[in-house]
């Protein structure tokens, strides 16, 4: 709420190599950034974009707290994957890129939906189901899309969006340079959980991403479990990601998911290095999640206490206090912010309730973007179910073969 | 014979742990299925009586811990491999359909694959597309597999113990629709055989052929139809490879008509075959075609409104009985 | 119209090289498709006319540049995928199945997956169990895709130019067994339309239904059987989704009796598909039941002697068809 | 045939980590141990194991001459992957473990079948589809078992094989250790090629082998080509496979794979490591395929140069040069060795063609162990091809359901 554009110094990119000793709770074991008690000044951010940053991480929290709320009154149905205490990657990768950078992810989506500029209405109507939803309610929780925006979805099946994500940024370049002839400078997202780094999926796209230099920037979104499972027991070097970067020759850098402007500063120098050179990254996104991995999991494979101690981490918390310090924000400015991401929230809710339930018509269009003319398959209804004792065939009467 | 009430998921529990009771070479392996006691609590328990050497937490790795379970099935071992969905098991296709069903015959006799996969199958639980595979209209289609399909907490214990102690790879689908349940299971041991369908209701006017959850609505169906003096017998299939064709056909003879009920999508589904062999195998004794009730032949879509409209339900059974018989 | 004859493979490099000419976002990618000029030589010569950004040889990572082309489709861009075989897109049926025939399902419209995947499929070559799948007969139950299976190099230009135009996800099915076999093919420009059959042979006391290379088995079923008395129509169906069941009725209709004839397995297949609806649409016409002739219900063997009697053939066609006429 | 159980040196295990310089036509990129000078003595074999494993050697190149040859003779179908030019590799590694020892490996499996002890006859026979061939005629050229032997196939689809050589090495541990509760000592061997490094198989079953402690050896044959792609082009990180075995926390050895006696002296290392700390272990095995890829490769992918340069290092040569060297081996014994193998794999084309086509009763058989009882399925023929009006359902008659 500064008017003044001040400039402030904020982390620099972390891309810590060295082997930490593990705190105690300390769920990614060694290289944890948020344990680093060492900062360097880095690049600059403007208060303006400070602002739009903690804005947003406020959004999709006050977003994903209704959410939850909808989902125990069962007005949401389906699997409902959280953002909370998440916020400041979506938030920090979103702002490091440009509108025309694409993106993908997994099913943990919303906060990347909302990051990406889909409209807090949009995305809450989506998972109530209903016609004004992103995707008309047709995708759901999982499945968040946004062709303005440059979101190419929310993905269901673990490990499945990151080749589409290579693709994403294998078109990038091809259509920049094989159709419009001029050197590409875009770089594509794809994000993935912790767990994801299991996948063959995961093996065979980076091996893709390295040998054919495409730029796309995969980021693990690395919180500690997946599931009930801790990265340690379903992962192998589960400590030094590196690792698994280094093995298909591609560089990579881990960075403290629980600071935005970390997040945001580390991001830039990637993203900008993978333009430039038009080479993949990895990056290990330390962060954590708060709430359980659904909505209905009662994390008994964690302690209460390791969740405090990362709580007092609180992205949002983390960086009201420094801009608050820089003199970039009041409380009261805070309260307000607060104010209007409640408003924004509440809102979707009521947004999302009043728009109307999809048409039933709506379930069998976009099974094709090319109309089946003379189709004469088994979805047609009057086959099915047998409604009829003699189904009209639509196509007998100018059904001719080519020869 | 004792009787009690049971869920579903505590007849797959039971039958599990009583085979691994009974033969050390059983074990279970799957995502959750040990310290979080299984993402749906079918293994509720069992980490703590068998330990970790047997009940085996995994990575997101479908493809190898299924490629890893039939190596050791190849060995002699009996692994029970838990899918947290049966829609996970698309990035397992090779493994769980090039290697497990096709090793016997390869190897010329020599190397078997007493393995069971089993999971949760089917839409209607606003899963959206990714996660609502119905995989028998899939995995039918491939021989050297046995295909299982309980509709009640009864057949769930009882053909899951089948399953375990069959020599070949059984794919046991299940459904978190119906894991909560109840159903009379009997205390004392019992299996039940493949390919032996069960008559969930006996009728004469019509028979309406079903294997797992469509089963339920099938019998939802038949009670609405009795109301209107039509008379449905209702077979549980039970198992769809082998399928239990005589059953089917004998019943057919008796009430002229059949309406087959497949949650899978129509087109070269099991309720395509079932059409096709009744078609075949009583072509002189039915008054009208098979009808055919399936989900809609489009991708599952998230807004409850649409997917109970996609969904196989007793109304659409309803409408294809009345057809069937010319009382639409 | 100038017409020549050509290889089925060269029809097939001709349509792509085409297509790639007409459109710069059409591009090729696959196992050894560049340098190698294709495992098979269907891209002969594709590497030299529009280099190595358009025809890019990948890893043996199937899933993994599957999906890769399914991003670049959602981009806009026009991936045609080879598969070596078929039978090596079972460890990419998740991108394949999940990913691309729901894309523009789940995003509500906004997503289209403008993608050809192609490559041989089938058993014939000796190849043993792994190396002979006959993919339709587990992806057909799938909405979203379309499945094509040429049956000769005219069908083998026209439908794949058809293909690459689409803007959905095509699966392209073609046959080692038939890439030399040479047709007739005209020099200027045609495409052929999905969903429509064609008559390869005219009759009148049954009709043939088969798609991909068995129409050649039909054939010359069809001509064995004239000697007998026996006038086959043959339909070559072309697509099998969109499958076009109103050519089927308009020939079944005036024959009264129907064969049909797919390479795939029994269970759950094409072939049952096709008996089931034209059993429901002709009811009242038929005078038997839909004979099918399929592989035999069985891992395909390597022996050349039991390969063969594993696969339909010309031999157990005209078997099919005296019984269904009540001649055998 | 030397009776005096001489000993002498052999190479040491090689692992081989620095980045040497590329010689002119080394496919493998850096650390190729079979460019490397200087060789430092190790432990010992005895004359006749050295004998063993150069007349099995032998035996398997001149089986695979008379493979090719009745493949261009049309007497073997389908597709043939020989392995002439890599015998150090199988011949080498069984000689390392135990009967007992499970194996499994890819399509390119003729070597390690009759290393592993198959005759060459049941191995000829196979692939003449005949009823004396390992499988009965029923699997082929790149699917051979041997129960007795401990083979677990020949697998045609690339990389498959690998998760089931852990599950083999999981199923060892197991069964010694859960069921008859000793500790376990066995290993379990499985091969794959550099192609198959790069599909996502590979990195589940190393990341599931590296998580459960199996011991398994993961060994692969890098002979720098799948099909007419060269590591480089297919693989990042093609020079020093180390890396992505590091990736898994697993520990990796480079070995050369031309020369029988460094094959088995590593193999035995490392093989008995695992088996005392059951652990797994990943093996680049540096070795050359003299053929094409299969019988109808023109090998325009390199150079006639490059060829000649490995085939100057033959691994047969090499031993029996080393042999008389060692004074274990004399011109004519070699002689000998060469035309009993010779009338071996004659022998066994003559075997093969004598024995007798399979029934067809045979497509039937092997489909399910437990018989179908009153299986009525489609595949009974009766249903299908329409032999028959109205087929006899078998089970009609004592059709019952339970309830
Ligand atoms: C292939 C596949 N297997 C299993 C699942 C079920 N599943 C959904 S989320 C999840 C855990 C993923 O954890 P992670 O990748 O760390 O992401 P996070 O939930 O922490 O964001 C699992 C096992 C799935 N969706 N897809
Ligand atoms: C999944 C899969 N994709 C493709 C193929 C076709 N294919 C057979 S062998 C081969 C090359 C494998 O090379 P490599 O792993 O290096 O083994 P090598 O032939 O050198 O022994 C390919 C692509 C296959 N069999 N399976
Ligand atoms: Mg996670
Ligand atoms: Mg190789």
């Amino acid at each position: 709420m500064t008017a003044s554009p001040k400039v402030w110094a904020i982390l620099a990119m972390s891309t810590l190599e060295s082997t930490q000793a593990l705190t105690s709770f300390d769920v990614h074991g060694a290289a944890n950034p948020s344990s680093a008690p060492s900062r360097r000044p880095g690049a600059m951010v403007s208060a303006e974009l400070a602002m739009h940053l903690l804005r947003q991480m406020v959004v999709i929290r006050e977003f994903e707290v209704r959410c939850m709320q909808a989902y125990q009154d069962k007005k949401i149905g389906g699997f409902c994957h959280v953002y909370i205490g998440q916020e400041a990657v979506a938030v920090g990768c979103t702002a490091a890129i440009r509108p025309s950078d694409p993106m993908v992810t997994a099913y943990r989506d919303h906060g990347h939906a909302l990051a990406r500029g889909m409209s807090a209405n949009a995305c809450m109507a989506e998972m109530f189901g209903r016609v004004d939803g992103c995707a008309k309610g047709k995708g759901g929780s999982m499945h968040m899309f946004d062709r303005e925006h440059n979101l190419f979805g929310g993905h269901g099946i673990v490990g499945a969006q990151i080749p589409l994500g290579v693709g994403l940024a294998f078109a990038c370049k091809y259509e920049d340079e094989v159709i419009h002839e001029r050197k590409s400078d875009r770089v594509a997202l794809a994000f993935l959980g912790d767990g994801a780094l299991n996948q063959g999926a995961f093996h065979e796209a980076m091996n893709l991403a390295g040998l054919l230099n495409t730029p796309a920037v995969i980021i693990c979104e690395n919180n500690g479990y997946s599931m009930g499972t801790s990265i340690h027991r379903g992962t192998t070097m589960g400590h030094n990601l590196a690792a698994k970067a280094a093995a298909y020759g591609i560089e990579s850098a881990v960075v403290d998911g629980m600071d935005v402007l970390s997040v945001y500063e580390s991001m830039s120098l990637i993203c900008d290095r993978a333009r430039r050179e038009s080479r993949p990254a990895f990056v290990d996104m330390r962060t954590y999640r708060f709430k359980g991995h659904s909505m209905s999991d009662p994390r008994k494979y964690r302690t209460r206490e390791e969740e405090s101690q990362y709580e007092a981490g609180d992205p949002i918390t983390t960086m009201k206090g420094r801009m608050i310090e820089a003199g970039m924000l009041t409380n009261e400015a805070f309260k307000s912010i607060l104010r209007e991401a409640r408003a924004e929230a509440k809102a979707s809710v009521e947004f999302a309730e009043s728009s109307p339930v999809p048409a039933i018509t709506e379930l069998h269009t976009d099974v094709f973007v090319e109309p089946w003319g003379r189709y004469t398959g088994s979805s047609d209804p009057k086959m099915l179910g047998g409604a009829r004792r003699e189904p009209s065939f639509r196509a007998i009467e100018n059904s001719e073969g080519l020869s | 014979m004792s009787v009690r009430e049971i869920e579903y998921r505590d007849a797959l529990n039971e039958a599990m742990s009583e085979e691994m009771r009974r033969d050390k070479r059983v074990f279970l392996l799957g995502e959750e299925v040990a310290q979080y006691d299984g993402a749906y609590k079918v293994s509720r328990g069992m980490l703590a009586e068998f330990g970790e050497r047997r009940i085996i937490d995994t990575p997101i790795s479908e493809s190898g811990f299924a490629g890893m379970a039939i190596g050791a099935a190849m060995m002699g071992l009996r692994p029970i491999v838990e899918f947290m969905s049966w829609s996970f098991s698309l990035v397992a296709a090779d493994p769980i359909l090039n290697n497990a069903p096709k090793m016997l015959y390869m190897s010329g006799g020599q190397f078997g694959c007493p393995i069971v996969f089993r999971g949760n199958g089917g839409a209607g639980g606003q899963l959206g597309s990714t996660h609502s595979w119905c995989v028998e209209g899939l995995y039918s289609n491939v021989p050297g597999i046995k295909i299982v399909m309980p509709s009640t907490p009864y057949e769930a214990k009882g053909l899951l113990k089948t399953a375990i102690r069959d020599d070949d790879p059984v794919f046991f689908l299940e459904s978190e629709r119906m894991l909560g349940t109840k159903g009379e299971v009997p205390e004392s041991e019992y299996l039940i055989p493949f390919g032996q369908a069960r008559i969930a209701r006996a009728g004469k006017d019509v028979t309406l052929v079903s294997f797992g959850r469509p089963v339920l609505f099938c019998l939802e169906a038949a009670e609405t139809l009795a109301k209107e003096g039509i008379s449905c017998e209702v077979l549980d299939m039970r198992t769809i490879r082998p399928l239990d064709i005589g059953s089917i056909v004998k019943s057919v003879r008796k009430t002229s008509a059949c309406v087959v009920v497949d949650q899978s999508w129509s087109f070269a589904s099991p309720g395509s075959e079932v059409a096709a062999q009744v078609h075949a195998a009583c072509f002189d004794d039915l008054d009208n075609f098979v009808h055919r009730v399936h989900t809609v032949d489009v991708p599952t879509p998230y807004a409850t409104e649409l997917e109970q409209e996609y969904l196989p339900s007793a109304r659409r059974i309803c409408e294809a009985v009345r057809a069937c018989l010319y009382r639409a």
